[in-house]
């Protein structure tokens, strides 16, 4: 079972990228697992969501407690000391931020890599919305799921011109990154 | 909207109203009351109290309104009075459930009569505590959906099926168990609430009010509201012999009065306009109508300084009515006199203009 | 079809595959979402029913209740506070025999304000007579819903789908989605014998007085008693069509030979299987009771599901203060009558929406070992949070 | 009886509170439908029920309306036209917004039966029934005469003038009835198989009382008043004194009257003859017309015992044309200057109580006043001319025992103005109406006929919230200045105005069929039916049901339901 954390800001679209990647997990034939931390927080609150990978039923329904990814929608979020609580043992997290990886890096004693997400969906679907572009640069990172399973959850969601924007999207992200950087030792399985 | 003819013929000739129309079959009476030119929808036999408005005005009501309806009937005195189990003196589908949901329920009742294609009419009782009071939320949301429902309030002006205490109807200085006189009080502090503008004030086809003494112009409002596809709602003037007091045979007497002194206006708003009153060309003096009533016996104590003071304050009141709504009507118009409860031979006066 | 989809959605699609004639519903979280998705399907022209936005959850109450009784199939879905709101609706629902269902998103009741999950609102009308069924998964409460519209029609008594708030309902998980040709053949359309019918009129809501309330309450709780094995019936019907169960009354899992068993009833079934799964080799097997059916209670099922057992800890997800447990002390009661009743531990967990973890198997498991275990905790509660005469 | 068993959800099946019988809560009273009399019935003297026939007229059916008025009053033309009509004065509606018209409505009747010769009501008697004779062919012997046809007896009419109708004929004149409306509704009746007229029948001159008695079943003195009254002045009277009725017959025979009548005139009197002579001396140039009177002009204070009784509508039009009147007066001495009369003297009086509680004239001493006048009438009334009545005559009049008039000659029944105290057309009708009544029974078999003892509904007994205003229809009267000695002076009613008139009927005592009480019962207590309404009303009570709550009787706008104490 692979665990997921995101990280974000109400507005950010963070519900929607852990359903997204449920999504795409669904597609590429695992069961999944997607919920809000829930919480009566408004727009611009810090927010948190969850995602449960399996190639079994899952039946776990706490939450999240030890990631083995996470992901920052919000590099003003990697100021609270608690964002990597948990993180499992050879984890990593990708953050959403126009700086470069190594200056983030710096002050983790983990895995990290940096993607400008806000700017590239900015510039291929004409909304700061960063989460579908920072999905394609996990999927590209961990090699878990195909790309093409996230383009399936995504046509699940948008069709036409916007559909065809994202996946513009989720290729230039999914470019911007190392594949397989992440990819985990067979045994981890 | 379209009638189902021989669904209405059937009811007709089941439940005993005459026939609509010469084409129409009359079904062959077997007793004197089945024969009776009227729908009995709310049938004798029914435990209200001797001369009760409320009886009276629901009968009228029935009436004029079925038999092809269904009611849904807040808790109260009509509701316990008619349906005693296992007795029931409804000839329509009926439906008690709470206080405070007779709108609710009778939305649910117009939703599914709409889902399942029905053309049956839906109205919903109530009295003025379950109206003006507990159940004004559900009422308000009921006008509000625009559902087809005549909502009928019954205002005897107090809480009569738990022991007369007093609501937000009671007028001003009447004494019930709740707001009763004594010597630091001249009975109900505050005024009768005018829920009549409330209610018109949600942009409704037809709001009225209504007399148990004017029953030729109840059936007409009846008549009228039924023939309006949406929320309508009629206020009836219902005395309570039990809880104001007076002798059972002075019920539609007691009635008249409030309509003639100007304290229960009879007036028609649609979608918010008032578009008719009953006028009051001579208004009798409001003592007229508070002396014939227990529950104004201390106002005449003409010992008392604060008895003459409250008269006159109701007295006040009555012509704030009659300025307000114009009850005293205009120029000679002989329409200006519709709705009178005139009689002549064979009949009401007011059914055949 | 098995779909990835979050709870809400799915079970708005289940409704709108039973063709409900008239929805009525108030926005409360976490229901929220079944009702904004039922209206998109409205809006869509996907389905056609009445959609009545009420003005609060008593009218919702009231506006199924009268659809009912005018032989519509009728559906409404609240939580927490309103059904505290609608309760006393909900008496009349079912004391009126109308059959109708609704979907009750677990939440707790305030005060203190929470609008996270617990069980604290069903539980708060398990007396108002209706049918009450616990679901441990979208996928149960999606066959559940589906099942609850039979067995309201065939026990002309309103039935309660209970699922957790926001555990489920805002949970995306995979759900085999029936098709709709599969739920018209389960599920006839509604045809309500005493629906109400200006050509067959009926007077419903009459005023019974003492020579007849007895043998109202009476024939009420015969017709609960009947319901078990139209539960029982209806699940075992689902599961031929579709190959899928919802539970029946209660289902036993883990390990039939052990000799600690722990009850519970929705989503935290889950969460000990996946305990019992990943530390039931150290720390001990379990036997796992999932009770689905809490009104009508499966006493003779529920004895033959704890045989054998010597500690029974029942979860509790709410609590009825200056008593304890609310199911714990049902099951108690229940099993008094069994010759070798097994010692009764009864815990309350997660309340107002305390993330329940995984470990909480292993440490259900030894206080099981514990002769001095108390009968009665708030298990996850911490005492040091508290005043000291609170403690 | 099957047990009853629980529905589910306790549902109860429609109407079944019938088989609760709330009738068992009635505990002290009951409504009753109680036919009381209608004040114009009651007032009327001729006995007509004129809300009946009104009622008729409401459901739109003069001839019907007309028919049940002739029940009582053969001559609804002629008293139209001059009777003082009580009836109106008890009338209720006077307390809403006028009395009815009924007097111009019962006018408009009896002209349209004349106009469209409506048939009386009436069989052939057989030639074999008995036979009646009636001594006078004035308004009581006609009515006598009518009413015995009517209940199966042949009349004789024994006239003494050569013309049938009495007074009718002699003292009033065509200005108020016209002669052809008096012989048109005289003709009618007279014509009417079963009646014989012999005129110039004078009673102990050409037939005698004994002769009468042996030769018919029955014998009913009708013989008026012929004779004037005494007029009881102190000191001398004038060698031409004329007498009013002379006056009156003199004038309608030959169109003059004295010289004297020229100047001041007084007229001593207080009734319609007074009336009448007073307005023709008026008409015919006389400068000035005072009338004495010992009664009152009508006015709030007026006692009833006091008014002056004449036809309201003639005191009136006689005030219009310039009459003066001095109530509360008598001519008490004549002034003469030589055989010719210069002033009267006169002295004021009331009607006091005397010790035996009756009530008598005073005249008060000091208040004499001398009026100077050229001529005085006195006009003080009439009495039966004795001739053939030796024995029969108590003093001046007949005075029967009984309301038909019976005397204690076995078979011989008086009625009319001879009985002393009657005074207008319509107690003649109704004295010969009643007395064929007895008549018949003492011929024919059956029982005697009762007094009508029913109580009359005033008007504090209706509720008169259910009636419209609706006012009075006024009738066209010819202008002073036109106003003659032959032309009618007053008119009469259209058709649409009689109808209308007969809206404002309040139907007091009898059951409208409004369906008040009806549609009022919270009960549904009363049943609406024609066929099961054995008491003419539409209407029955359901005892089963009704609660004796009393919203009906106290909303029936006529008084028709009354309640009752409940018994056993």
């Amino acid at each position: 079972m692979i665990e997921y954390r995101i990280h974000g800001r109400g507005g950010q679209g963070s519900v929607a990228a852990a359903y997204l990647l449920a999504g795409a997990a669904f597609e590429a034939g695992f069961t999944c697992q997607a919920f809000p931390a829930f919480g009566a927080e408004r727009r611009g609150a810090p927010v948190t969501a969850f995602v449960r990978i399996d190639d079994r039923p899952i039946t776990l329904r706490s939450q999240v407690r030890a990631p083995d990814y996470l992901v920052v929608q919000d590099d003003t979020l990697l100021l609270d000391p608690a964002l990597t609580s948990g993180l499992k043992p050879g984890g990593a997290m990708l953050v959403n931020s126009r700086k470069p990886t190594d200056e983030i890096a710096a002050n983790f004693d983990t895995r990290v890599v940096a993607v400008p997400a806000t700017e590239m969906a900015q510039e291929a679907i004409g909304k700061p919305i960063p989460n579908t572009a920072l999905l394609a640069a996990l999927l590209a990172l961990t090699g878990d799921l195909p790309q093409e399973a996230l383009a399936a959850a995504l046509k699940s969601r948008f069709h036409g011109d916007t559909l065809a924007r994202n996946l513009t999207l989720i290729a230039r992200a999914a470019a911007s990154v190392e594949a397989g950087a992440w990819q985990k030792e067979a045994s981890d399985a | 909207m379209v009638q189902d003819s021989t669904r209405l013929n059937g009811l007709r000739a089941k439940h005993g109203r005459p026939p609509a129309g010469p084409h129409e079959p009359q079904a062959a009476p077997s007793t004197l009351r089945q024969g009776q030119p009227r729908f009995r929808g709310l049938e004798a036999g029914h435990r209200a109290c001797q001369g009760c408005g409320e009886a009276l005005a629901a009968r009228i009501v029935m009436e004029n309104a079925g038999p092809d309806v269904m009611v849904a009937n807040a808790t109260g005195c009509l509701e316990v009075f008619t349906t005693p189990w296992p007795q029931s003196a409804w000839r329509v589908p009926w439906m008690h459930s709470l206080f405070e949901n007779a709108a609710a329920i009778a939305s649910g009742m117009e939703a599914a009569l709409k889902a399942r294609g029905r053309n049956t009419k839906v109205l919903a009782f109530g009295g003025d505590g379950g109206t003006y009071d507990i159940g004004f939320q559900a009422l308000s949301g009921m006008l509000e959906r625009h559902h087809d429902v005549l909502y009928v309030c019954y205002d005897n002006e107090a809480y009569m099926n738990t022991g007369i205490q007093r609501s937000s109807s009671t007028p001003h200085a009447a004494s019930t168990t709740t707001s009763p006189a004594g010597k630091e009080r001249m009975g109900k502090r505050h005024l009768k609430k005018d829920l009549l503008s409330i209610i018109a004030a949600h942009h409704i086809p037809y709001a009225a009010s209504a007399s148990v003494a004017y029953p030729a112009d109840l059936a007409r409002k009846v008549r009228y509201a039924m023939g309006i596809e949406g929320p309508t709602f009629l206020v009836v003037h219902s005395p309570c012999p039990l809880g104001w007091r007076h002798a059972s045979a002075l019920t539609v007497e007691v009635a008249r009065r409030a309509v003639e002194c100007g304290l229960f206006p009879l007036v028609e708003l649609e979608r918010g306009a008032l578009t008719n009153i009953m006028p009051i060309r001579t208004p009798r003096p409001v003592v007229d109508y508070l002396e014939l009533q227990g529950r104004f016996a201390h106002l005449f104590d003409e010992t008392d300084t604060r008895a003459i003071e409250e008269r006159d304050h109701l007295q006040a009141l009555a012509d704030h009515n009659i300025l307000t709504y114009g009850l005293a009507g205009t120029g000679d118009d002989p329409v200006d006199t519709t709705g009178i409860a005139h009689v002549r031979r064979g009949g009401p006066l007011a059914e055949r203009t | 079809m098995r779909e990835a989809l979050e709870g809400s959605l799915a079970i708005a699609r289940a409704v709108a595959m039973a063709k409900p004639d008239v929805v009525a519903a108030y926005p409360i979280t976490p229901q929220t979402h079944i009702v904004e998705n039922l209206s998109k399907l409205v809006a869509e022209g996907d389905l056609h029913t009445e959609f009545v936005s009420v003005e609060s959850e008593f009218s919702a109450a009231s506006v199924v209740l009268g659809a009912a009784a005018t032989g519509a199939r009728a559906y409404t879905a609240t939580a927490s506070q309103g059904v505290l709101l609608m309760s006393e609706v909900l008496f009349n629902i079912a004391g009126l025999r109308i059959p109708l269902v609704m979907t009750v998103a677990n939440r707790a009741v305030g005060a203190p304000l929470s609008i996270w999950n617990d069980q604290s609102d069903a539980m708060a009308v398990r007396d108002a007579g209706w049918i009450h069924l616990h679901c441990a998964s979208n996928q149960e409460a999606v066959d559940t819903t589906i099942q609850a519209f039979r067995i309201a029609e065939a026990t002309e008594l309103p039935v309660m789908v209970c699922m957790d708030g926001f555990v489920l309902t805002h949970t995306m998980e995979v759900i085999d989605m029936p098709g709709q040709a599969q739920v018209d053949a389960f599920l006839p359309p509604f045809a309500f014998s005493r629906a109400l019918d200006s050509a067959d009129p009926r007077t419903v809501g009459t005023l019974v007085d003492p020579g007849w309330f007895a043998e109202m309450r009476h024939s009420h709780h015969a017709a609960m008693g009947r319901a078990l094995g139209v539960i029982e019936k209806v699940d075992a019907d689902f599961a031929k069509l579709t190959g899928r169960a919802s539970g029946g009354l209660l289902t036993v899992t883990g390990d039939p030979d052990a000799r600690v068993g722990i009850l519970a009833m929705g989503s935290v079934v889950g969460t000990l299987e996946a305990g019992l799964a990943d530390f039931g080799t150290e720390a001990g097997t379990a036997r796992l009771i999932k009770l689905r059916a809490f009104r009508p209670f499966p006493a003779r099922a529920l004895r033959e599901a704890v045989a054998g057992l010597d500690t029974l800890i029942v979860i509790d997800r709410a609590i009825s203060p200056g008593l304890g447990g609310i199911v714990g002390s049902e099951v108690s009661a229940v099993l008094q009558s069994m010759t070798a009743a097994p010692r009764v531990l009864n815990y309350a967990l997660g309340l107002g929406g305390r993330d329940i973890p995984e470990s909480v198997y292993p440490a259900l498991i030894a206080a099981a070992a514990n002769p001095l275990a108390p009968r009665f905790a708030v298990f996850d509660a911490d005492l040091d949070k508290l005043m000291p005469e609170d403690r | 009886m099957t047990m009853t068993r629980l529905t589910r959800g306790a549902w109860a099946a429609p109407g079944t509170s019938l088989e609760f019988k709330t009738g068992n809560w009635r505990s002290t009273e009951r409504p009753v439908h109680a036919h009381a009399k209608a004040p114009c019935h009651a007032a009327c003297p001729a006995g007509e029920d004129q809300q009946a026939w009104f009622a008729k007229l409401q459901e739109g059916q003069p001839q019907q309306a007309w028919r049940a008025l002739v029940h009582a009053n053969p001559l609804p033309a002629i008293t139209g036209r001059v009777c003082p009509h009580p009836c109106e004065t008890a009338c209720n509606r006077a307390a809403l917004d006028g009395a009815l018209a009924i007097h111009n409505v019962e006018r408009w009747l009896g002209d349209e039966a004349v106009a469209r010769g409506w048939a009386y009501p009436v069989d052939t008697p057989a030639p074999d029934a008995p036979r009646v004779a009636i001594v006078g062919a004035g308004p009581g012997g006609l009515s006598a005469a009518y009413h015995c046809v009517r209940l199966g007896l042949n009349a004789a009419l024994f006239e003494a003038a050569p013309e049938a109708g009495g007074l009718l004929r002699s003292a009033i004149p065509p200005t108020r009835l016209p002669r052809d409306t008096l012989d048109a509704e005289l003709g009618r009746l007279l014509a009417l198989p079963g009646i014989t007229l012999n005129l110039r029948a004078r009673l102990g001159r050409d037939v005698t009382l004994d002769g009468l008695r042996d030769a018919f079943g029955a014998v009913i003195l009708s013989p008026g008043c012929e004779l004037p009254k005494p007029w009881s002045v102190r000191g001398a009277v004038p060698a031409d004194l004329h007498d009013g009725l002379h006056l009156l017959r003199d004038f309608m025979d030959h169109g003059a009257l004295p010289d004297a009548a020229r100047g001041d005139v007084i007229v001593h009197g207080g009734g319609n003859t007074a009336m009448d002579i007073c307005r023709i001396m008026k008409r015919a140039g006389a400068n000035r017309v005072t009338l004495i009177t010992a009664s009152a002009l009508p006015g709030p204070n007026t006692a009833r015992d006091d008014l002056i009784n004449v036809v309201p509508r003639e005191l009136e039009e006689a005030l219009e044309e310039g009459i003066e009147v001095i109530e509360h007066a008598t001519v008490s001495r004549l002034i003469m200057k030589g055989s010719r009369v210069t002033g009267v003297e006169i002295v004021s009086l009331r009607k006091e109580p005397g010790p035996d509680g009756r009530k008598r004239r005073v005249e008060f001493e000091g208040t004499e006043r001398v009026l100077p006048v050229d001529m005085v009438v006195p006009c003080v009334g009439e009495q039966v001319s004795p001739d053939g009545f030796e024995g029969v005559l108590d003093g001046a009049y007949f005075w029967p025992d009984d309301a038909w008039g019976r005397l204690r000659e076995d078979g011989v029944f008086a009625i009319g103005d001879a009985r002393g105290n009657r005074g207008t057309v319509a107690a003649a009708i109704g004295d010969g109406r009643l007395a064929a009544q007895a008549v018949a029974a003492r011929l024919l078999g059956g029982d005697a006929p009762v007094a009508d003892l029913r109580p009359e509904r005033g008007v504090a007994g209706l509720n008169t919230a259910y009636y419209p205003a609706m006012r009075r229809t006024a009738v066209a009267k010819l202008p002073v200045a036109k106003r003659g000695f032959e032309t009618e002076i007053e008119g009469g009613l259209s058709r649409a105005e009689a109808m209308a008139e007969a809206e404002r009927c309040l139907s007091c005592g009898n059951c409208l069929a409004c369906d008040n009480c009806w549609t009022m019962c919270p009960d549904s207590a009363v049943i609406k039916t024609v066929e099961a309404a054995t008491d003419g009303s539409h209407y029955v009570f359901d005892l089963d049901y009704c609660k004796g709550c009393g919203l009906c009787a106290q909303e029936c706008p006529t008084g028709y339901i009354q309640m009752v104490a409940e018994t056993g």
